[in-house]
């Protein structure tokens, strides 16, 4: 199996898992516990990662709080927040392409008398910092925007973005989730006041991931009860993940400069490879702001699913949209939801559910490649001879 | 290896699709097609003198739940009456199939839908009224 | 070190960590990927422990969602019930010895107009059935009482509260963290509508944790976002803990049987000697109504920490009061909180500091508590020398 | 091994007090207690004809940090005049500890309460007026 699909979880380095495991068997403590070794090596060994954490982002180590997963990290930022502005203003502005664990939270908050503006995207997929501007007002105390789509790839002008709100007073929200160790992050650059990281996107293991909370910026917590992470999150701490996330991030920070490259030289074979096969393929997202490493587009005619599915069965594992929009286990066709990011990149509707994402790792290689583009004319092929679509042309 | 969320015989028919194809002189061919869900079915009917089909294959563009359906459906319709053809429920395709994901079973109706059309479709180039597609429903409904 | 705080967590089992391996270095897939084999396994391995998980308490599969931690499955237990009810009446019943994740979640209400009644326990800790059924009224819509306090170990009348919260038509809560894998727990018996549970209490890892909701009760999420835990909360799941966490449940369901006589045998031992040392020692908790293996007592004359850290230092780990309520990390001496349940239990207020608890687990062995007889005598002799209270006897 | 909340000195003077126990024949014994925290701190002092403390010794019900705290108060005082005494604030005392946790700064407070009680007993055991540590204490508060 050749793994492309790195936006939805990379696989974690050995260096990573290494490190966690004498979290589960001798260091297995609860960090509550200063007063015995074992509760204090695991609080320690915490604090370690908070810092590293915090290093590969920009930020001091009392700005991290450690969550569950990115889409908990962007509840916190959200609703955390707003339970301290609720009388500051009740306008909210997102763009029309965020992960649905920012665009559920802000669209409900409707109910609660907010009001949301959701920027449009042009074509690449970028919000147009002339339009934030536009649509900041008085009443405005949130602008939660994405860094990296992780169904398009594209990489927002983020420092613009931060300067604009910084400029205007406002709050800034940054999920950075399909971002970290693909794309720097420095929290000073991009002037945000939150940010969100998960730790399975960058070579950490599932569970742990982070809201960066500048100081002075009030959020309050969302699960209630004992005194972890200082107020901000209780429940007892998942210190192994946390351990393998502060290794992660470490790691990421050092070697990012070195995999980048290879990551960047990987996409433009795949893109060249992919453009020169068929006419009726379209790439989508930005052409140079993009996530290294990350090629997505749609091809008339075939149906994504099916797609994805002969890839898996030839071994490869690809996305089609992102992973969370392929809700097969809901109970009725109504929740089969179509990918909201490409309508918003201007895909025609009827054929949304045919886009397909490419995503490397440092794990790939260029062989990989050759594969992929080995096996794609022969597999479009037999799906354009069975498509009814085709036959109309 | 883990299973997906299709059975074998879904998965089967999606690798190997049965009676995949057109069929250059069919008497009845009906198409139905769901746009929200991306998805446009085709099938192709040979109808012999004795109201038996004697030739089906069909087209899809779709997911793999729709193609396994459409193949599934191709391969209980030969041989069949024009009868035993609107007796041929999405139920029976499913089962057929060992199974849909309940959000996929939308594509099981799409085929019996798209063979309803392709009758209606035999009959009016037969120059009849595909009224007669109705009677007949309706009879099978009464008598079971 | 010989570790006698399983309460606050226990060391994961062998063949649990073994059985998640792999699913950091192989199965590393996202669950939500349904369409490729490593993301296909992920989600069949998750599946396989909701399995597991819903046997060990009596329950079905689908009435279990995973959570990251006991406090997280409280939280979305009261909340998220509470988001559902918000007309059916706004009276909570709770005891006044539950854990932060639900006094605080439950005291916090009050703001939003709720009327809370916190039921006393007496002396051993328990509530009285009799005072439950008096306490319900027509606003009644939640009952949340705890299966086993681990701070002094008390096993309430679970039963009994159920069934009373069954006659009279009321929702009724377990937080049952300080009791999976030590005391049986079935949820038609218990008649609860949620239960609570936690991996890393009976010897699963942390990270993971569980909520029981019964079929047809409604509750809402807290995480919005993806499809993931059929709404209930959205995220990346923590495949690999979650794996654990399933293993664990068959384990502690398999072994309780063998492995509570020994803890009882401990308990016994541990209780005897040290009632045959002191005058002035006070166990705390009720005689039988007991987790196995749990004891827990204050001394006169002694303050709680100073004894925990001679115990630490001589190699036992212990606890003084809760895990949560050592809150050493607070800015501020007026953070330092008092244990809430030695005052409910009668411990005189100004001793309160002075309480500790020893939680044996299946690795512990008589031996163990041979030992802690052993140091126990010269430690408190050596702390009463020192104390201006022994003095004044 | 790792740390724990406290520093090596506070971890050194609690498991090795210094000066603890009690002076028979103290002429200044001070209590304090914070029954919030349940912690009681009790100092005896022993000062010679030139107002020097010969001996010092103290008890303590309390917590890690306060029994470091009396300890290495006792340390800081031995052959301290009444005046230096007086100026032995309890940032010394944690600086002399290698640090505190915040929340436990207020036992080194009540260490130099101890202190202050000490000598108003001190000068009470003498059959003087205690305003005099007032007095002095005002002095030094005007010289620094
Ligand atoms: C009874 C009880 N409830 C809830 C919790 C909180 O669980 P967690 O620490 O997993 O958040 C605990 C923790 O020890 C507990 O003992
Ligand atoms: C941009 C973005 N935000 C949020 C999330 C949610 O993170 P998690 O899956 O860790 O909950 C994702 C997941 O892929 C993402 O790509």
């Amino acid at each position: 199996m050749i793994y492309l699909d790195n936006v939805a979880g990379t696989k974690p380095d050995q260096r990573v898992i290494d490190k966690m495991i004498p979290y589960f068997t001798e260091h297995y403590g609860n960090p509550s516990a200063h007063f015995y070794p074992i509760g204090r090596e695991a609080f320690e060994a915490m604090e370690a990662a908070r810092v590293q954490v915090a290093d590969f982002i920009g930020a001091t180590a009392d700005e991290i709080v450690f969550t569950s997963s990115g889409t908990e990290s962007n509840n916190l930022a959200i609703k955390g927040f707003l339970k301290n502005s609720a009388n500051k203003g009740k306008h909210i502005i997102i763009s029309e392409i965020e992960h649905f664990s920012v665009d559920t939270v802000v669209t409900k908050l409707i109910n609660d008398g907010y009001e949301i503006t959701k920027l449009k995207v042009n074509k690449g997929g970028l919000v147009d910092p002339a339009d934030l501007e536009k649509a900041i007002k008085d009443e405005t105390v949130l602008v939660s925007i994405q860094y990296v789509n992780p169904e398009i790839g594209t990489i927002q002008y983020t420092e613009e973005l931060g300067a604009i709100c910084k400029a205007k007073g406002v709050t800034f929200h940054v999920d950075a989730v399909a971002a970290a160790g693909f794309v720097e992050i420095d929290v000073n650059k991009l002037k945000c006041d939150m940010l969100s990281i998960a730790s399975q996107n960058f070579f950490g293991p599932k569970g742990a991931a982070a809201l960066y909370i500048r100081e002075g910026v009030k959020v309050s917590g969302l699960l209630d009860g004992g005194f972890q992470e200082r107020g901000y999150r209780s429940g007892t701490e998942n210190v192994p993940a946390i351990v393998g996330m502060g290794l992660a991030a470490e790691i990421a920070k050092a070697e990012m400069a070195e995999y980048v490259p290879k990551l960047e030289a990987m996409q433009k074979k795949l893109w060249d490879g992919l453009g020169g096969l068929f006419d009726f393929l379209h790439f989508t997202g930005h052409d140079t702001r993009r996530r290294p490493g990350h090629v997505s587009f749609w091809i008339e005619y075939i149906e994504g699913e099916s797609l994805l599915m002969w890839l898996s069965l030839k071994g490869f594992a690809c996305a089609s949209g992102s992973a969370c929009s392929s809700n097969i286990l809901a109970e009725d066709e109504d929740d089969l939801v179509a990918s909201p990011v490409l309508t918003a990149v201007g895909v025609p509707t009827d054929i949304c559910a045919g886009s397909l994402g490419m995503s490397m790792s440092r794990y790939n290689t260029l062989e990989d490649i050759d594969k992929v583009l080995e096996v794609m004319p022969e597999t479009v092929q037999k799906l354009c001879e069975m498509s009814t679509m085709y036959n109309q042309k | 290896m883990a299973k997906g969320p299709y059975s074998e015989t879904v998965m089967d028919h999606f690798m190997n699709p049965r009676n995949m194809g057109e069929i250059e002189d069919a008497n009845g061919v009906g198409e139905v097609g769901n746009p929200a869900c991306g998805d446009v079915m085709k099938i192709f009917l040979k109808i012999d003198d004795n109201n038996i089909v004697e030739d089906v294959k069909f087209k899809t563009f779709g997911c793999g739940a729709a193609i396994a359906s459409s193949s599934m459906a191709t391969e209980l319709m030969i041989g069949k009456s024009v009868e035993e053809l609107l007796q041929l429920t999405n139920d029976a395709i499913v089962d057929a199939l060992g199974g849909l994901p309940p959000a996929k079973i939308h594509c099981s109706v799409m085929a019996e839908e798209a063979i309803e059309d392709a009758l209606r479709n035999f009959y009016k180039s037969k120059g009849k009224d595909d009224s007669i597609v109705d009677e007949m429903k309706a009879k099978i409904t009464k008598e079971n």
